[in-house]
């Protein structure tokens, strides 16, 4: 299949994922305390948008911020644990046990420590998304082919030089998993903390939205969400295409 | 600088604080507060304790909870609102619960740890239900009103003043349908929310705590006469709210537990210490407490102005 | 023209000392290599000693799964000896006293990085070239890549993907990198196995040119006795696994030594004395 | 160093992470309101462990349940992105919005439909760790060097075939580094859930302590969850080893 | 013996009927194969036809990167032709009617299986023995596999995994996988490269019998002229890149041929022969 017939298949596919919701809300008479249909959805995110706003620019800001002190810290942490054997036995059980802890608990001692809004909303995005970096980080550098660390070792390079040059490339398409995997934990985390403790932002707007029951504008809230993450998804593909496109490649034979 | 925390998210009986805020009555005293929503009517204790911030819009039954374990971290509560306790128990009329003993071989369901559902078992004790045979089930708030109105529990412990409205959101009628069980009328005669400030703030600038109460002294009187300035405020601060839920909040919040007779008497903001000692040994006995604080520990009324400029005066509008 | 075809015996392991050593490039004091522990460890290496001076051109020939690998890798300080010592330009062999430029036998060209990357990336880590790298990589070190490219005949894929190229244009490749940083030590495993006769003969003039004119140490791994003969001053031949040395004789033929050579009666007669010798260890 | 010495130095400096905790606890007189320090926890832990106990089983068996049955479909939709363009492109966008949105606002409904208790609690673990799964795979597969599958494709292997035998096994190192971050995914799910609507687990014990300020009590319970995270980690980390020995292969030379 | 020394002229192109090809192991009609579009597109192989019938041993000699390997993937159709077509054992190449065996130029064992699995694998997948594969591997078949192995010397390294063998050992596994499962239609893509020259010449006695006994097509890319002469019926030459076949040569020396015969005089002046013929067509 061409690439075009693709995305016009996704398209509609896609399309007809929102269809189908639609057409089974209405024939199971699902209440719209519930679950609302996507066009009632559609028409609250509409009407409301300029409410929305700046709430969608704040949760941006959280989360983007957040993010990208995570993959620093992340790829750090990462690195440190796929080349050193001590850090790996240090850092992986704590990490380990901080991940399986539900962020909402949490959240409030960064509020208690650093007050409400912004703050605690960026430490929590960026403390979410570390995890899944390290992970693949560190074992994308752990499987990295010895034969082409030698490559570099024969040269005299130090254990710096062959971690620019070899475990890093080499741990690219790990990094970039993760990265998808990232974001959308960073979005998740920004709202969690919003909705704890902020005045601003999607999570605030949710928490006001559940608490008073009016459902389509808290799924007006998560289709935002969701938007935001698939742009920024998108957004990872482009650059990883570009990045890891020798890893994922694939012939092209010219057929006249 | 005073780091204020509502009780919640932004409601329109939070009409006092987001007003004189407005209205730069704070200001006028000199002082700047930032107000931001909250988690729960109890988490602003532990907000206040933990040093986040230095005063808020909570539940005096939370500050007896922990004055019990940690009395000199403890906030104080210094201009008490609510007069009346909001805590209710809701059943749909179609279920045929009408005296506290068809509780037995009933579901409630409610968020553990609220103080309906914590003071239940002196509500049972009071009333002569067998707790045994009521069955408890634990959710998040917003799922209680859903949940009976699926027909998973037979009746919830609330808030009066939020399922009222959340009943009104499921396009309820909480009116007619609904059968409203208030502590208040079981024997549980409590204070609820009202403004407290942290121990520190209290013994370091006492100053800034008088101004901050006759600030929102000043609005709550606004308040009670000019409803629509209020929810302007409500909207200036936050317009994700829908104005008319909110607004009829704000009365409910000014005639059902504000608007007490015993305000009449003395002056919104102040409290009776017998029956704050009264409802001390019932949220002693609900919670466990090993020692019952003194009234003086959890409400001081050194900062209320004189009657005269309390007094409470409701008119809708 | 004098050839000695009677190989010499190998020279008795003995306590060198250091100066003696630091005359030598490549200095294996009874080293041996041992993967593994236990029922399956393999001795990959028998204690092996060998000496090599600087500027000699050594080709090391012998069975498949001798060792001749183990050997260079050992002389990159890739792996260390089970026992014995490895001492390189007069030092051990993990603290660099050499440039050292090596051709795996697999050519293992960094997937991510275009031919001409992947050339240059020596220039990018070995110190004299390494300071000058960020200015020089788009002009001066450019050049010097395409134009060692183009002696292989890889001038048109300079940037194309490894995967892109054939197996033997990736085996020029892979030897344009063990020479791109003018090295003082040069580890050749089975640098032209995948070429054809002619593309090979190319190379080993090439090579030859490049070794008269700046004297490198080069050890070279060939099963190709024709290859050994023309460009080595000396052919070390190994016994099956696990390997010793059981011969090592010079070649002293004059250089340049012309590519005609390897068809003259006495080099036949040489390389099928090699044969012969080969031979008898395998039984 | 040695494998002993090196295991010494980790629990030697993990231990330190904890006397650190306390001592900076002492030290800056934190509320133990707000931060009980390391003692009084363990403390908490052994004198109300029969209480916690049963919650622990709950959420175990929740979480185990709803990420066992995340595996399964994590790894096939991933193989599914992996192998057909169309699913990648349908697939993807879908999974990277609901991922986007915070499972908070999901429990709710699976509560309302479900009823509260053990299935929501399932469902939670089971939608949470999804994604990183099918991230991971879907990688795996698509950055499998083409010469292997080659391989099976002259000796005309189906496509099933070629998954089974070159896909799915170069794909394990991603599977595995998925793992670990779905197994703390699926423990954060299960208790959410339970925070929200049940009567047993450790989420309704966080949120019953929280409640009562019994700040020791919640931290006991996030200490339970993190050692059950660690230990299910040490699992799959002892099969990571088997499985993947040959990605992460070290040379073993025998020095006598 | 007779010995055809002036290479024939390629036959031309020309439609055949269902029943002609039919007769035949392997067709290229005019295929040619070009890598990627436009300014960086290369072509592999220009148009190129060529007809091996059932049971013939074609070798394929040519200068390295003129496309000999991409004629063995269009065969095993790892590749579509750009142009022409490609049709074996009377089909398209993409319908399976031959058995294959292929030994890729680079040894691509499995990594996360032991030698013994990697050469297993095709009687797990191909099917008269895929029906077994449950049953027998445990017994007959690992029995089949380790006999293979240990005709080329590996018998003891059948539980290693592939990177702990040499680059010789190696590429033997390679060819073992190639051969176990008794293919129709042998690719061999210089299966001996990194071999000595006593293992290869073993290797090509035990090859030569093994066609001998069970007659596959087998199409040989290699660069060593004697190796093509000895097992080869059939020898084509081709072209520097974009390759075409220049010469198509039968080599009509009876079967089985001694190992000496590489040295006898008339083989010799053969292969000089095509070795002129290479150096030709290179300028
Ligand atoms: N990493 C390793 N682990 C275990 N054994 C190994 C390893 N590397 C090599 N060996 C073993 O060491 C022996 C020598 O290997 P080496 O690569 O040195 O052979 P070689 O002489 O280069 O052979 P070839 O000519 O086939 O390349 C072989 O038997 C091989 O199986
Ligand atoms: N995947 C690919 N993409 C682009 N170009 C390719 C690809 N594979 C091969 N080529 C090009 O096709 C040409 C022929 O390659 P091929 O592998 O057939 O050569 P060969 O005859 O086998 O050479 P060698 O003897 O060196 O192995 C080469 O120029 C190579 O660069
Ligand atoms: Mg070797
Ligand atoms: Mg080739």
């Amino acid at each position: 299949m061409s690439n075009l017939r693709i995305r016009i298949c996704s398209a509609a596919l896609i399309f007809g994922f929102f269809a189908m919701w639609e057409v089974l809300c209405l024939w199971l008479q699902v209440s719209d305390l519930l679950l609302p249909r996507p066009t009632e959805i559609a028409a609250t995110l509409w009407t409301r948008f300029p409410v929305l706003w700046p709430h969608i620019l704040q949760t941006l800001y959280s989360t983007l911020t957040g993010f990208g002190l995570g993959v620093i810290i992340g790829v750090t942490l990462g690195v440190l644990i796929g080349t050193s054997r001590l850090a790996y036995g240090v850092a992986y059980p704590l990490l380990v046990g901080f991940s399986s802890i539900p962020k909402v608990a949490v959240v409030p001692i960064f509020v208690l420590w650093f007050g409400s809004g912004t703050t605690p909303a960026i430490l929590t995005a960026m403390v979410i998304c570390v995890f899944p970096i390290v992970v693949n980080i560190a074992t994308g550098l752990a499987t990295t082919e010895p034969e082409l660390e030698d490559v570099l070792k024969t040269l005299g390079a130090s254990r710096s030089e062959i971690l620019w040059n070899v475990g890093l490339p080499r741990a690219m398409p790990y990094f970039f998993a993760s990265l998808k995997v990232a974001v959308t934990l960073s979005f998740v985390g920004a709202v969690l903390s919003e909705t704890v403790a902020s005045n601003r932002g999607i999570g605030n707007v949710m928490m006001t939205a559940s608490s008073n029951f009016q459902t389509s504008l808290l799924f007006a809230g998560l289709f935002v969400l969701a938007a935001m993450g698939v742009a920024l998804y998108a957004v990872f593909s482009f650059l990883e295409a570009r990045v890891t496109g020798w890893a994922t490649r694939k012939t092209d034979i010219a057929v006249t | 600088n005073i780091r204020f925390t509502l009780g919640w998210k932004t409601q329109g009986s939070d009409a006092p604080f987001l007003l004189a805020a407005q209205k730069g009555y704070f200001a006028e005293e000199g002082l700047n507060v930032t107000i931001d929503q909250g988690e729960g009517s109890a988490a602003t204790v532990t907000r206040i304790m933990g040093g986040a911030y230095d005063a808020g819009f909570g539940d005096i039954n939370a500050i007896i909870q922990n004055a019990a374990l940690r009395p000199d971290e403890a906030p104080v509560m210094v201009y008490q609102l609510w007069n009346r306790p909001p805590f209710a128990i809701v059943t749909p009329n179609d279920r045929g619960i009408t005296t506290p003993a068809d509780f037995e071989g009933r579901t409630l369901g409610g968020a553990q740890g609220t103080p309906t559902t914590r003071l239940f078992p002196v509500f049972a004790a009071l009333n002569g239900i067998d707790l045994e045979a009521v069955e408890q089930q634990n959710m998040a708030p917003n799922l209680q009103e859903p949940m009976m109105i699926r027909g998973e529990i037979d009746g919830a412990f609330v808030f009066n003043i939020t399922s009222w409205f959340n009943l009104i959101a499921n396009r309820q009628d909480p009116e007619n349908d609904y059968t409203w069980f208030l502590f208040e009328d079981y024997g549980m005669d409590l204070y609820s929310n009202g403004m407290m400030v942290s121990r520190r703030l209290l013994a370091e600038n006492p100053d800034a705590v008088a101004g901050l109460v006759r600030a929102v002294n000043r609005a709550t009187l606004e308040v009670a006469r000019d409803q629509e300035a209020a929810m302007d405020a409500i909207m200036a601060f936050d317009n994700l709210v829908d104005r008319d839920i909110e607004h009829a909040r704000l009365t409910f919040s000014l005639t059902n537990l504000m608007n007490a007779p015993e305000v009449a008497e003395i002056g919104m903001g102040d409290l009776v210490d017998d029956r704050l000692a009264r409802s001390i040994a019932i949220v002693a006995e609900g919670y466990d407490l090993e020692r019952l604080p003194e009234p003086s520990e959890i409400f001081d009324r050194a900062f209320l102005p004189p009657v005269a400029e309390r007094l409470f005066e409701v008119v809708l509008n | 023209m004098q050839m000695s075809a009677a190989p010499s015996t190998v020279p008795p392991a003995q306590a060198s000392t250091a100066q003696a050593s630091a005359a030598r490039a490549v200095e294996l004091d009874r080293a041996s290599v041992v993967f593994g522990r236990g029922a399956g460890a393999v001795t990959a290496l028998a204690p092996t000693t060998l000496r090599i001076g600087h500027g000699a051109f050594v080709a090391l020939v012998g069975p498949s799964g001798c060792g001749k690998s183990t050997i260079l890798k050992l002389v990159s300080s890739l792996l260390r000896p089970s026992d014995g010592s490895v001492v390189v330009g007069g030092r051990e062999a993990s603290v660099r006293a050499l440039r050292i430029g090596m051709a795996f036998q697999n050519p293992t060209l960094l997937p991510w990085l275009t031919i001409e990357r992947n050339v240059m990336l020596p220039l990018k880590i070995v110190p004299p070239f390494r300071h000058d790298f960020r200015r020089e990589r788009t002009r001066a070190f450019r050049d010097r890549v395409h134009a060692l490219l183009a002696r292989v005949g890889l001038q048109d894929f300079a940037g194309h993907y490894p995967w892109q190229l054939s197996g033997g244009m990736l085996q020029r490749a892979n030897l344009c990198r063990a020479l791109i940083h003018e090295p003082d030590l040069l580890l050749l495993d089975e640098p032209f196995g995948a070429l054809d006769q002619f593309t090979r003969e190319e190379l080993w003039q090439d090579l030859q040119a490049l070794y008269l004119e700046r004297r490198p140490t080069v050890l070279l791994v060939t099963h190709d006795l024709r290859e050994a003969g023309y460009l080595a001053t000396r052919i070390c031949v190994m016994s099956p696994r696990p390997g010793r040395i059981i011969s090592d004789r010079p070649i002293d033929l004059p250089q340049p030594r012309d590519i005609d050579l390897i068809y003259r009666p006495d080099f036949v007669e040489m390389t099928q004395s090699l044969r012969e010798l080969i031979a008898q260890v395998r039984k």
